[in-house]
């Protein structure tokens, strides 16, 4: 179904809802005193966001739920520049929840709140929708913009501390790496233009894999093309601005980069990769062939590889707590981009579900280090010493929680989401990458365990401060806590949801 | 032919751990309540309604035909797995029986002994819990019809052995003695169990009857380049060495002597230290069919016998010599096992029983005169003053030395008879135990003199009130010397116009594998001829003794000095044997010890830590990586490009240019890569 | 100019791409460095325009290269004012200065 | 009672979460409400052992429900021969474990909390049939452990705590590898034990081989085998008493238990080829290994610690003996030694407490100021010296004797350990408690009645297992020589036993 612009608007309910919103902050904050009333406005703008989503495709059962509405279920939108489906739909939730989390953390977060963070809310509602088009760009020049979008947004949002020198050093950073970076990218874009003569997904796919192209060209372009998307998933090696950034931005903006634009990085790439420059494979289940010659998973192998690795390493050493789950969302990122490689559908359902399970930990991880920060202004390792025995219990008992998660140790939602994807990898025989895999496991315990140790196993000195948590935060802790271990002991609807997510609108 | 069910062999055993049970949890409460005599007699009662129980079982077997006296008494299923099938069972033939009425006969006697002996202790109680567990570790020993279910008496009396030398634990020497007597015999048992399993791999059962039907199964059964019958009743042996202190294992008989010294009588003379006689001649049928092992058997005990005798000759303890002796005796027993002459070596083990027994409890009425004196050199003269202990002790001497018609005349010349007559058997056995008798003879002897004659060398203040022994203690003595006389009556040979009836009555038992008696037609006048030469030999010993510590013709002194002394002083430490163990054996062992608890910490635990730091230290490295590589790099390009020569300073880490540079670096090396 | 092949204007693009990239690696002046992007930015430009013109598609790449442009504004407007805001904490835009991040 | 392993496995988490509701102040509260939470498993444990079927090989009490269909996830638990009486002793050991855990005046609800989740997942690695619920509780199991070490343990308890829980990570990432290729090489999918116990067939020997190794080195941590045991010593010394309990108790007995449940019954071929070394070799390297290391101890904790390694080599010598009472020996000897060396751990704790320190060499002549508690020494002692009578002394014999029939070498090695364990225990025993008093200690008050509550029941157990065995025998009997056949046939098929 290929739907034009005056029909389409009716599908772009959520992101139509975000924009709205967005303008409506800005608007109103000129004239609003109380900015938490702002805030609260870009709540409901999410909830609607995620509403509508929802709208868009009932994702827990096969029914649509607008299908009465409007009679039509997934296709193209604005003249084949944007998809709808189950992919972009999951996604689409995702990033609805990360940016609700997002500015609920922000409403908590004392360097966030220095009474003037009015467009603040705005930006993120607006980088939401860069990370929704992200998701469902079915174009070239869409996915362009979209991510242009996420990032612009992103480097205002990451120096949004004009006062603090690391806010907008790391803002610098990211803008000049991610300028560059999206400008190979689209360098690289122009080639597969070039090659295609169309920037439609499809028509690439089709040239790609049954005209006449010279591999090599194909896998230049991918590279460079790679070195774009690369930046976004912070993988190896393209991830050197992340530490720096991730440490430098405001906690909550941290966590919706980490969460955010990373997932939406993995959507662009699998749409890009996948229907874009691949085939399912005929006949056994899942399977996908990509053009002989360009043979990107071999590249994505070993990048998958040095990013889970490097990243662990890197953090082994750290000692700045946020820097360190910088590193480990590095790590992460390599983790995920296994069930990148390996080439089916069981592979990519791992992914969305670990991103799922990413999200949740990940996000709560940030948010105790927010709670720190906001009772203690320390990020530092030491001001977690004995954070169990000094008030801090609940956030040390969730943050245990979360890093066990990240570690991948049941009953908790990380290690399902590993499982799937060691699962995965076991499935297609790629045992060096499982076995890689596995010994970056035990490395990131180390730190992960090593952070545990100084909030339990160490007596406080009595310098660090007392942690205190207010209710708000504290409801948005078990939010993400509570799910975190669930998952680990229930995911059947989750990973059914992963499951039928991994579904493409091919035309 | 079937044994006879019984089921009152079980109370044999029983009543002494009831009242061991009794005594041992209660007893410190009753002690406190009831007195000590309550203990005594709580403790006494089983052993008296032990030895009922042996008699009866006793004139049970005489009501059967002789080749089917076997009670079987089976009280429960103990382990069954797979075609492994051990009951709890009692059996009881002319064997068992007749340790079953040594042990529970004198234990009695020492039971009682012990009541005034120990009087004046503190943990009566608890000396008696020992002492009543011990007897039902060595019943069940004795009674056992299966190897595992011996086992438990054999590793039961060591126990008991252990914690009765160490009775007085505040020592350490004491317990030292104990751990040392546990360990040796540890390596014994490790030899016995070995032997266990040797015969379940071979004939499927370790029950002594069924081993005995199925010996056939072992024929041609090869392990280690050796038959497996040879081997287990090696290993076996070994468990004898050590429960019986044979060469090598013969080092802890001597420390144990720290127990109390009824102990020693019962444990360490008696009873325990038999038990590797009693378990040879129970397995005898094994024993036949390697005559390899006799061999060693018969070597060994023959080493033994006149390596302890010499020790014997220079030890000042009273009742070191007597430890020593029993070790010889001892010797003397296994020569007879290694001859085939089973019913002589039980017949020196019950008489041995009787007059050794006597002789430890003389010496322990001497001590207890003194007030716990053990040096001879501070003793004489006593007889006049302990004169019921004197006479007693004399009788035992003049047995223990084979003075014609004693009982240790008879037992002893049948060994040697044996020894010389029997196919395994050779003069040099015979003039070995021979020789072992003149040593045995002139140490006894030499110890009668120095604590019975002579002028009184007693420390004055405990002179002035040395006293004969109370009824509890002399009656036991008159009782074992009557018997030191009269037992040997139960076994006159053939030779001397006896019939000796205890060969027949364990006739039965020994009727396979039958190594004496196929040469009854033996002839009379040459053992007669053997017979008056040791009884020679022993007079010639004795007299020595007398002229050296009686008459005083030959100073001990001018003995001692022989040789340049190194003789004596060999003997005086035991030949150094303890030494070497220690340094060999013992220092060896806490090296290993120390070494592998070093390779834990150091090379283990150091691997371990090494891993986790190098990985630590990449992880460093990785962080340096852009510091050093990359700027490295960067400048390397720098200077290439040229460029940049005014600005060329160090790169900052951290600098945009260093991230940009590294993201270029890598997409140009795999385009590089994809291109070659 | 139908004269001009189509590979002129690639070599014209990729020459224009390294030096962007030189630039890019070289400087250590901010404005120095978001030039750098500039310029790779209009290397695509050019390739897109190129191919448009060569291609079945014309409108897509020439739309593409429009919105580069624009998109260009955008950064550049956005990295201007950070690196104002760098300037008033730092007194200096020279991204060597910028190491705080690294302890 | 259909249920009745589902409910032993949960209901201490239930008291968890009560625990967890009850206000932090109220330790003797938390303390009555932890050791309800452990009896009603203990009870069930009883009405298990009376109602359990010694005749059959079959898996009892199953409870069976999918659980992540999508992936033929199944909640799937059930004894057999194998696993009672693990579950036996979890259940018993626990409720003796809280009683010893009165000192605890620290973190109280954390502790107790934590020790019930301790207690579930122990339970449930023991009765899991699902290759996935086992891991899961395998690591469950993991956390607890990790915080009780480190928060409650003693000086250097971090350190042991992290080195305790790497090892035994690298250790369980090893068997989800092997767990992983065993799910996608059986047909179809499938983390069903019963069913993978008949599907070893679809791989060939070298992978098998090779997933039995993984295995191996993830259960041979827990064991643990040299050279894997290093964390052992480390952490009994620094956990609180009643962990150490458990740990030597039940976490040690989990390597073997799995080896049995996993590589013998899923692997069978190559357990038949890898046994000799990986097994026999290394158990008698074990128990020579321990006993020498113990003898040259003088932490008496770290001495018992090296103990248990030396014991838990009969173990594997027995397991790789294939023969009946090999096998049998060993799984007795899973449990003596868990009874056995929780007493030895119980009376450390007893010693500790009073005077705060367990240097061998600064005691002397305990015996005069506390008989009692020297006389459960003694018999503990004993019982680990495998003395006749005691528990201990029949399960050896049954291992050295089944080992012997294959193994007549490595066997009379491994018998000539007994001597060094008497060496180590009755010197240990001289210098403790016998001798003249250490007047510094002229003091200490004899062992109070919570303690002797805590030592009692086991002392009746390795007593009543020492002259009736049966009690136990005839539960494992029947499953271990099924599961013994299996590895003989398996072996038929694979390379010819050794």
């Amino acid at each position: 179904m290929d739907l034009g612009n005056l029909q389409s608007i009716a599908f772009s309910a959520p992101e139509l809802i975000l924009i709205a919103t967005a303008i409506l902050i800005f608007l109103a904050d000129l004239v609003v005193r109380q900015k938490e009333q702002l805030g609260a406005l870009a709540l409901f703008g999410c909830a609607g966001a995620l509403i509508a989503s929802i709208g868009l495709r009932m994702p827990f059962s096969d029914r649509w739920l607008v299908q009465g509405l409007f009679g039509w279920g997934e296709g193209w939108l604005y003249s084949r520049m944007v998809i709808v489906d189950d992919f972009a739909v999951f996604f689409k939730l995702l990033f609805a929840l990360a940016a609700f989390v997002t500015i609920w953390m922000s409403l908590g977060s004392r360097e966030v709140q220095d009474g003037d963070e009015g467009e603040y809310y705005g930006l993120v509602l607006a980088s939401t929708v860069g990370l929704f088009y992200m998701a469902s760009a079915a174009n070239l020049l869409m996915a362009y913009l979209a991510l242009e979008l996420v990032s612009l947004t992103s480097y205002v949002l990451t120096g949004y501390l004009r006062r603090n020198r690391r806010s907008g050093e790391a803002a610098l950073k990211y803008l000049i790496y991610g300028g560059v970076s999206s400008a190979v990218m689209i360098y690289g874009m122009s080639w597969l233009y070039g090659l295609a003569g169309s920037l439609d997904y499809q028509k690439l796919n089709a040239t790609v894999l049954h005209g006449h192209v010279e591999p090599l060209t194909v896998f230049v372009a991918i590279v460079l093309v790679l070195a774009g998307l690369g930046f976004k998933i912070t993988a190896v090696p393209f991830h050197m601005w992340a530490p720096d950034a991730y440490q430098g931005a405001p906690i909550p903006v941290t966590a919706f980069l980490s969460v955010g634009s990373k997932a939406a990085g993995f959507a662009m790439m699998i749409r890009l990769f996948y229907p874009g420059l691949s085939a399912p494979a005929v006949g056994d289940g899942g399977g996908w062939t990509f053009l002989a010659g360009a043979d990107w998973p071999q590249l994505m192998l070993v990048l998958c590889m040095a990013t889970m690795t490097l990243g662990n390493l890197a953090a082994l050493g750290q000692e700045n707590v946020k820097r360190l789950l910088a590193y480990s969302s590095i790590a992460h990122a390599g983790y995920t981009l296994m069930g990148f490689v390996v080439l089916n559908d069981a592979g990519l359902r791992a992914m969305l579900f670990y991103l799922i399970t990413y999200y949740l930990m990940n996000l709560g991880a940030f948010l105790v280090v927010m709670v720190v920060a906001n009772s203690t202004g320390r990020e530092d390792l030491d001001g977690y010493r004995g954070l169990a025995w000094r008030g801090g219990a609940v956030p040390a008992v969730a943050m245990a929680i979360f890093l066990f998660s990240l570690a991948g140790i049941p009953p908790l939602a990380g290690f399902v989401g590993k499982f799937y994807l060691f699962a995965a990898v076991v499935e297609q025989r790629y045992y060096l990458l499982a076995a890689v895999g596995f010994a970056n496991t035990l490395v990131a315990l180390y730190y992960y365990v090593r952070i545990i140790r100084t909030m339990f196993l160490d007596q406080p000195r009595g310098d660090e401060g007392v942690v205190a948590l207010d209710t708000h935060n504290a409801f948005l802790l078990y939010f993400l806590a509570i799910p975190t271990i669930v998952l680990g002991i229930y995911w059947a609807p989750v990973i059914a949801l992963a499951d039928r997510s991994v579904r493409f609108f091919l035309g | 032919m079937e044994p006879t069910a019984v089921s009152t062999l079980r109370w044999i055993p029983l009543l002494p751990l009831l009242g061991a049970v009794v005594n041992g949890i209660f007893g410190a409460a009753i002690q406190r309540r009831a007195g000590k005599g309550a203990i005594a007699v709580l403790a006494v009662a089983p052993i008296g309604g032990a030895f009922a129980f042996a008699l009866l079982a006793f004139v049970q077997l005489l009501g059967l035909p002789p080749e089917g006296r076997m009670l079987l008494d089976v009280v429960w299923r103990w382990i069954a797995v797979g075609s492994l099938q051990v009951n709890v069972a009692f059996m009881a033939d002319p064997l068992s029986c007749t340790l079953l009425l040594v042990i529970t006969g004198i234990g009695g006697l020492i039971h009682l002994y012990s009541m005034a002996y120990m009087r004046e202790d503190d943990a009566y109680w608890r000396y008696f819990a020992y002492l009543n567990l011990f007897t039902f570790a060595m019943l069940v020993l004795v009674l056992a019809d299966n190897l595992l279910l011996m086992f438990v008496g054999w590793e039961g009396v060591g126990f008991c052995s252990w914690a009765l030398i160490g009775f007085w634990w505040r020592e350490p020497v004491n317990t030292t003695a104990g751990n040392k007597a546990f360990i040796v015999n540890r390596i014994g048992d490790c030899g016995f169990v070995l032997g266990i399993f040797a015969m379940f791999w071979t004939v499927d059962t370790v029950v002594f009857r069924d081993i005995q039907a199925h010996v056939g199964l072992l024929d041609g059964r090869m392990l280690w380049g050796m038959p497996v019958v040879g081997l287990a009743t090696l290993l076996f042996f070994v468990g004898a060495t050590g429960k019986s202190a044979q060469i090598p294992l013969h080092v802890w008989l001597p420390d144990a002597m720290q127990g109390p010294t009824p102990v020693s009588a019962l444990i360490h003379a008696a009873t325990m230290v038999t038990a590797g006689v009693y378990m040879i001649a129970r397995l005898h049928f094994l024993y036949a069919l390697a005559p390899g092992t006799l061999a060693v058997v018969a070597g060994v005990g023959a080493a033994t016998a006149i390596l302890a005798a010499t020790i014997g000759l220079v030890q000042d303890d009273i009742k070191r010599v007597l430890a020593y002796s029993t070790v010889s005796q001892l010797g003397v027993m296994f020569v007879a096992m290694g001859v085939g002459a089973w019913s002589a070596g039980v017949f020196h083990l019950v008489t041995h029983a009787f007059f050794k027994a006597c002789l430890f409890l003389g010496a322990g009425s001497v001590i207890h005169a003194l007030h716990h004196e053990q040096d001879m050199r501070k003793m004489g003269g006593l007889r006049t003053q302990l004169p019921v202990t004197f006479w007693t002790f004399l009788i035992a001497t003049l047995a223990l030395a084979g003075a014609p018609l004693t009982a240790g005349f008879f037992s002893k010349d049948e060994i040697l008879w044996q020894a010389w007559s029997s196919p395994l058997g050779s003069p040099l056995l015979w003039t070995v135990g021979v020789v072992t008798a003149g040593l045995t003879a002139c140490y006894m002897f030499r110890q009668i003199f120095l604590v019975f004659f002579g002028e009184n060398r007693v420390d004055p203040h405990v002179a002035a009130h040395v006293h004969e022994s109370p009824a509890a203690m002399t009656v036991p003595l008159v009782i074992l010397a009557a018997g030191s006389l009269l037992v040997g009556f139960l076994g006159v040979p053939e030779a001397f116009g006896g019939a000796n009836r205890f060969a027949a009555w364990l006739a039965p038992v020994f009727a396979t594998g039958h190594a004496e008696g196929h040469h009854a037609a033996h002839a009379a006048s040459l053992e007669w001829m053997l017979t008056a030469v040791s009884v020679a030999v022993a007079t010639t010993g004795a007299f020595v003794a007398f002229l050296v510590y009686q008459r005083r013709t030959v100073s001990a002194d001018a003995m001692a000095a022989l040789g340049g002394g190194a003789p004596y002083r060999l003997l005086l430490h035991k030949y150094f044997l303890d030494e070497l163990y220690w340094a060999t054996v013992g220092r060896g062992v806490l090296l290993l010890a120390r070494i592998g608890a070093w390779i834990d910490r150091r090379v283990i635990d150091g691997i371990v830590d090494g891993s986790a730091t190098l990985t630590r230290g990449i992880a460093r490295l990785e962080g340096r990586f852009d510091a050093v590589v990359v700027d490295g790099l960067v400048n390397a390009l720098a200077n290439a490009t040229g460029a940049l020569g005014a600005r060329l300073r160090r790169v900052q880490t951290g600098n945009i240019n260093t991230y940009l540079y590294v993201v270029v670096g890598t997409v140009t090396l795999v385009l590089i890569a994809r291109l070659f | 100019m139908p004269g001009v092949p189509l590979q002129h204007f690639l070599v014209v693009g990729l020459l224009l791409f390294a030096l962007g990239l030189y630039t890019v690696l070289t400087r250590r002046n901010a404005i120095g460095i978001l030039m750098g992007i500039e310029l790779l930015l209009n290397a695509a430009n050019i390739n897109y325009v190129a191919f448009a013109r060569y291609s079945g598609t014309p409108t897509d790449g020439q739309i593409f290269a429009i919105f580069v442009i624009m998109l260009a504004a955008a950064e550049a407007a956005v990295g201007l004012a950070i690196v104002l805001g760098i300037y008033q904490n730092f007194a200096s835009i020279d991204v060597d200065a910028a190491h705080a991040l690294r302890h | 009672m259909d249920h009745v392993l589902t409910l032993m496995t949960f209901l201490p988490l239930l008291g968890a979460a009560i625990v967890l509701a009850l206000p932090s102040q109220h330790h003797a509260l938390i303390k009555q409400v932890a050791l309800a939470a452990t009896l009603p498993t203990l009870l069930l444990g009883v009405w298990l052992f009376v109602a359990f079927d010694r005749g059959t090989t079959d898996f009892q009490y199953v409870d069976k429900v999918p659980w992540i269909a999508s992936y033929n996830i199944q909640y799937f638990v059930g004894v057999d021969g194998i696993s009672i009486t693990m579950v036996l002793l979890t259940a018993l050991l626990c409720p003796l474990c809280v009683l010893a855990s009165c000192g605890i005046d620290k973190g109280v609800k954390g502790y107790f909390a934590l020790f019930l989740l301790l207690e579930t997942g122990m339970l449930g690695v023991f009765v899991a049939l699902d290759f996935f619920l086992f891991y899961v509780f395998w690591e469950v199991m993991l956390l607890p452990m990790y915080f009780l070490i480190g928060i409650w343990g003693g000086a250097r308890r971090e350190y042991a705590a992290i080195k305790f829980f790497l090892y035994t990570f690298a250790g369980s990432v090893l068997m989800l590898i092997a767990m992983l290729v065993l799910y996608f090489g059986s047909e179809p999918h499938t983390f069903d034990m019963t069913v993978l116990m008949q599907r070893t067939g679809v791989f060939d020997m070298r992978t098998q081989h090779l997933l039995w190794m993984a295995l191996f080195v993830a259960f041979a941590i827990k064991i643990p085998v040299f050279p894997f045991h290093t964390w052992l010593p480390d952490a009994h010394v620094e956990a609180p008493t009643a962990i150490s309990v458990i740990l030597a108790g039940v976490l040690l007995k989990m390597g073997t238990y799995g080896i049995l449940r996993i590589n013998y019954g899923i692997l069978p071929a190559a357990t038949a080829d890898l046994a000799f070394w990986a097994l026999a070799v290394l158990g008698t390297f074990n128990i020579v290994y321990g006993a020498l290391c113990a003898l040259a101890q003088t932490d008496l904790k770290k001495l018992v610690a090296y103990s248990s390694i030396s014991h838990m080599g009969y173990v594997m010598l027995g397991m790789a003996a294939f023969t009946p009472q090999g096998i049998n020996g060993a799984v007795l000897q899973m449990f003596n030694h868990g009874t056995i060396t929780a007493m030895l751990f119980l009376l450390v704790g007893v010693i500790y407490d009073r005077a705060h320190h367990r240097n061998i060499d600064g005691f002397g002549g305990l015996a005069s100021v506390m008989p009692v508690y020297t006389g459960f020494t003694a018999l503990a002692f004993f019982a680990a010296m495998g003395l006749p009578g005691l528990s201990a002394f029949i399960s050896e014999v049954l291992v050295l004797l089944g080992a012997w029939q294959r193994y007549p070498g490595l066997t009379t090695v491994a018998a000539s350990a007994i001597v060094l364990t008497a060496g180590y225990l009755l010197w240990t025993m001289q210098r403790m408690w016998l001798g003249p008093l250490n007047a510094q200690y002229a003091h200490l008050p004899e062992i109070d009645a919570r303690e002797l509550v805590t030592l009692v029941p086991l002392a009746v157990i390795v007593l009543v297992l020492g002259v009736y065995p049966h009690a136990v025998l005839d539960l494992i009997n029947t499953s271990l020589l099924h599961l013994n056949e299996i590895v003989k046939a398996g072996a038929a098929t694979g390379v010819a036993l050794r």
